[in-house]
């Protein structure tokens, strides 16, 4: 039997269409992120975050492209940047949006849409399983 | 003598919480979520009756940061709070904790080779407190002790299923060997399939949601052999907590029958499922790497 | 492709590092112990030239407290500052990481079935710091970068000489598949026999000491069946830190030579050993448990 | 062969003269006497300690015998009590004390004494292996 390592093991996380698995070099990268969405937690920052954001996020050593993609509010952009949704959570929840909503802003479709087709049964793993093997 | 009575897998969507703290359980919206959980509910109340449950499940970026990641964390702390999520902590009493077990399990799985953390102070989230709200709904106290043990299926990798599965039967080891009589369920949750980033969000596959239910019955071991990247094409990036339900299926042995089963969608991103598991032979291997099994142990021993 | 070059096992008594620091080196009741050391010095700088260690050492309530105790923490954070053990930081450099190797190490090792919690902020205390002061003596920055990997041997059970052993041979396997073209050494440290506790404190036993030296030279595997308890009656209770050379023993193979030994009692409380060590045979035995070596793994890989 | 399990395992413990090795039994009644000497680590804790003994443990969930055990610095009965030697040490550290003399008082022999058994090469482990077997 042909033996796996772990680079194998993690080339095929890049092999699933629109998904972002949170490998450790995507937790390196998104490090100052997430420890700056945890921040959130706590009621206090939360509010001096609301004052002034781009303040706040000064104050965390983040690229410039992250605290862009926090004040854009582009999701997808910080998935890439090494940001996980457990911890960009609470960044949506600072703003009073819950996962449905947030959620639907990472896939092309208005809340209306995204819901809909939840409501529908969600989406089919159908042709999104595999890049390379389009099924 | 401790005994594992019963087994249950159960996804923990926090909207199913919010909908009970807010009294919104009978709304056309989740009505089913929580009509799914009648039988057990009463089960629970009526025959169940554990003492203490040993309940599985992962932390959404609350107890832990990205500072410390520990694979398996054992929580062996007198009472656990409900963390606050963002909105403040669920108004669901405080999870009290049986450190005396807690410790037990602890010790035994590291000399049975488990590279246990233990843990004394922690904030329990949804990941915990969904599942009890679910099958005890409104109390005042829970009725019932908890050891939390959290397992990271945040940072890749997770353990392995086969890991979580020898970590189940590792588990029913170390609760026949406490000397107490408590009656002892071991509940798996999150799960099933969902993804809730990318493009690809909103996935569901309802039909290999049910093809792992089917295969935590029984005698089938099939489960431990599926490598995380099914989980995630299949089931979605956020499926991967189902190798959590290994843990519990792994600790009741060598075959199980359900007393109970429920499938829902939709609900909030998420499928919803649960089930309830009995032992039917809750045999399991014995362990080949206690410490005192080995020969020169036993030299000074005898 | 990175390599394990050369291991070394050495104890990490706290009033050297003191003796250093405050240039007492060359006082009678200190001159043996870093005398014996001068060997080993002259071999790093001139010839062993370490890019990397994997630096397996316990903390000694600094960056743990009793609210958390990882059994196996490895270290993946960019630099590690030393502890304030109560007198002030030690006038020595941060300890750079090598997070690139660290995190590879910790996926390799979770998927092999180590439960590994991953920690990205810790300061660094006499059990890491000591060796360092000792192989390389004063240094304006560590000419090496550094993975700490913590391991429980304060609060029982520690993890068992055999795990410690098996742990080792997965970083073998791990440091092989790391693609950078790396020098790598594996340090194991703490021991040998001491007892800094009770009426029986003060413990030294050179002849299991040395017979323990003696067993991590050839091919014999004798020392990963060392219980816990033969470890506390012959060598002390702090003796059982020598489980963590077995970490280091394990990742060099099959089979080693001896560079250098050094053995020296008194100083302070504790018995003070070093030994380096080179692999002969490096092979470890192939993983059985790597995720994707499973059937179900490969068949969704090839 | 016989099965061992961790009963069996733990009792052996106990057979080890003048020792007490650190269970999760003491871990656990030690809990706060080991959290409170960790404060110790902060040199403002040390000064509030210093100033007031009594007033400083008096803020810490420990038993009134933690506590006298602490103010009479009796560190085999803190060890009895579920203390465990590194924690305790931040105790001794805070008086001044080394390693050395701090563990002397435990043996029952005058910090000379000890460090005169140490220089001799330290003490033998005849007779002191086990309770049981008097080896
Ligand atoms: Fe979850
Ligand atoms: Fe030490």
């Amino acid at each position: 039997m042909a033996k796996q390592d772990i680079h194998s093991y993690l080339a095929e996380f890049d092999d699933i269409p629109g998904t972002r698995v949170y490998t450790a070099k995507r937790a390196r990268a998104g490090y100052h992120l997430n420890q700056f969405a945890m921040s959130l937690m706590k009621p206090e920052n939360r509010e001096r975050f609301k004052a002034d954001e781009r303040a706040y996020l000064d104050e965390w050593p983040m690229t410039e492209e992250q605290k862009q993609g926090v004040l854009d509010r582009d999701f997808n952009k910080l998935l890439d940047l090494g940001g996980n949704i457990y911890f960009l959570a609470k960044v949506f929840s600072t703003d009073g949006l819950s996962f449905v909503q947030a959620v639907s802003t990472m896939t092309g479709m208005s809340v209306e849409e995204y819901q809909a087709m939840m409501n529908a049964g969600g989406r089919s793993p159908e042709g999104v399983r595999s890049i390379k093997e389009k099924n | 003598m401790a005994r594992i009575t019963a087994g249950i897998g159960c996804s923990h969507v926090p909207v199913l919480g919010y909908a009970h703290d807010s009294g919104k359980e009978q709304e056309d919206y989740f009505k089913p979520s929580f009509e799914g959980f009648d039988w057990t509910r009463k089960w629970m109340k009526e025959e169940a009756k554990p003492d203490v449950i040993i309940l599985v499940y992962n932390d959404h970026a609350s107890a832990f940061d990205m500072s410390i990641i520990p694979t398996f964390a054992i929580g062996t702390g007198e009472k656990f709070a409900p963390a606050d999520e963002g909105f403040g902590p669920r108004p669901v009493p405080d999870v009290i904790g049986h450190p005396d077990l807690a410790w037990h399990l602890a010790q035994s799985l590291i000399l049975d080779e488990f590279d246990m953390t233990m843990i004394s102070e922690m904030d329990v989230d949804h990941g915990l407190t969904v599942p009890l709200t679910m099958m005890y709904g409104d109390v005042e106290e829970w009725p019932v002790k908890v050891v939390p043990l959290a397992v990271n299926v945040v940072t890749y990798p997770p353990p392995s299923g086969n890991r979580c599965w020898a970590l189940g039967e590792a588990i029913a080891r170390a609760v026949d060997s406490f000397p107490e009589d408590l009656n002892v369920q071991v509940w798996g949750t999150g799960g099933l399939s969902h993804q809730l980033q990318g493009p690809r969000a909103g996935l569901i596959n309802k039909e290999w949601d049910n093809r792992f239910l089917d295969r935590l019955i029984g005698d089938t071991q099939e489960l431990r052999e599926i490598p995380h990247i099914e989980y995630l094409r299949e089931t979605g990036s956020e499926g991967i907590e189902m190798v959590m339900w290994l843990i519990m299926r792994g600790a009741l042995g060598k075959s199980t029958k359900a007393l109970h089963r429920h499938y829902h969608v939709p609900i909030s991103n998420t499928a919803l499922g649960h089930i309830v598991l009995e032992p039917v032979d809750g045999s399991v291997p014995p362990s080949t790497t206690l410490e005192g099994n080995n020969e020169a142990a036993q030299a000074m021993i005898d």
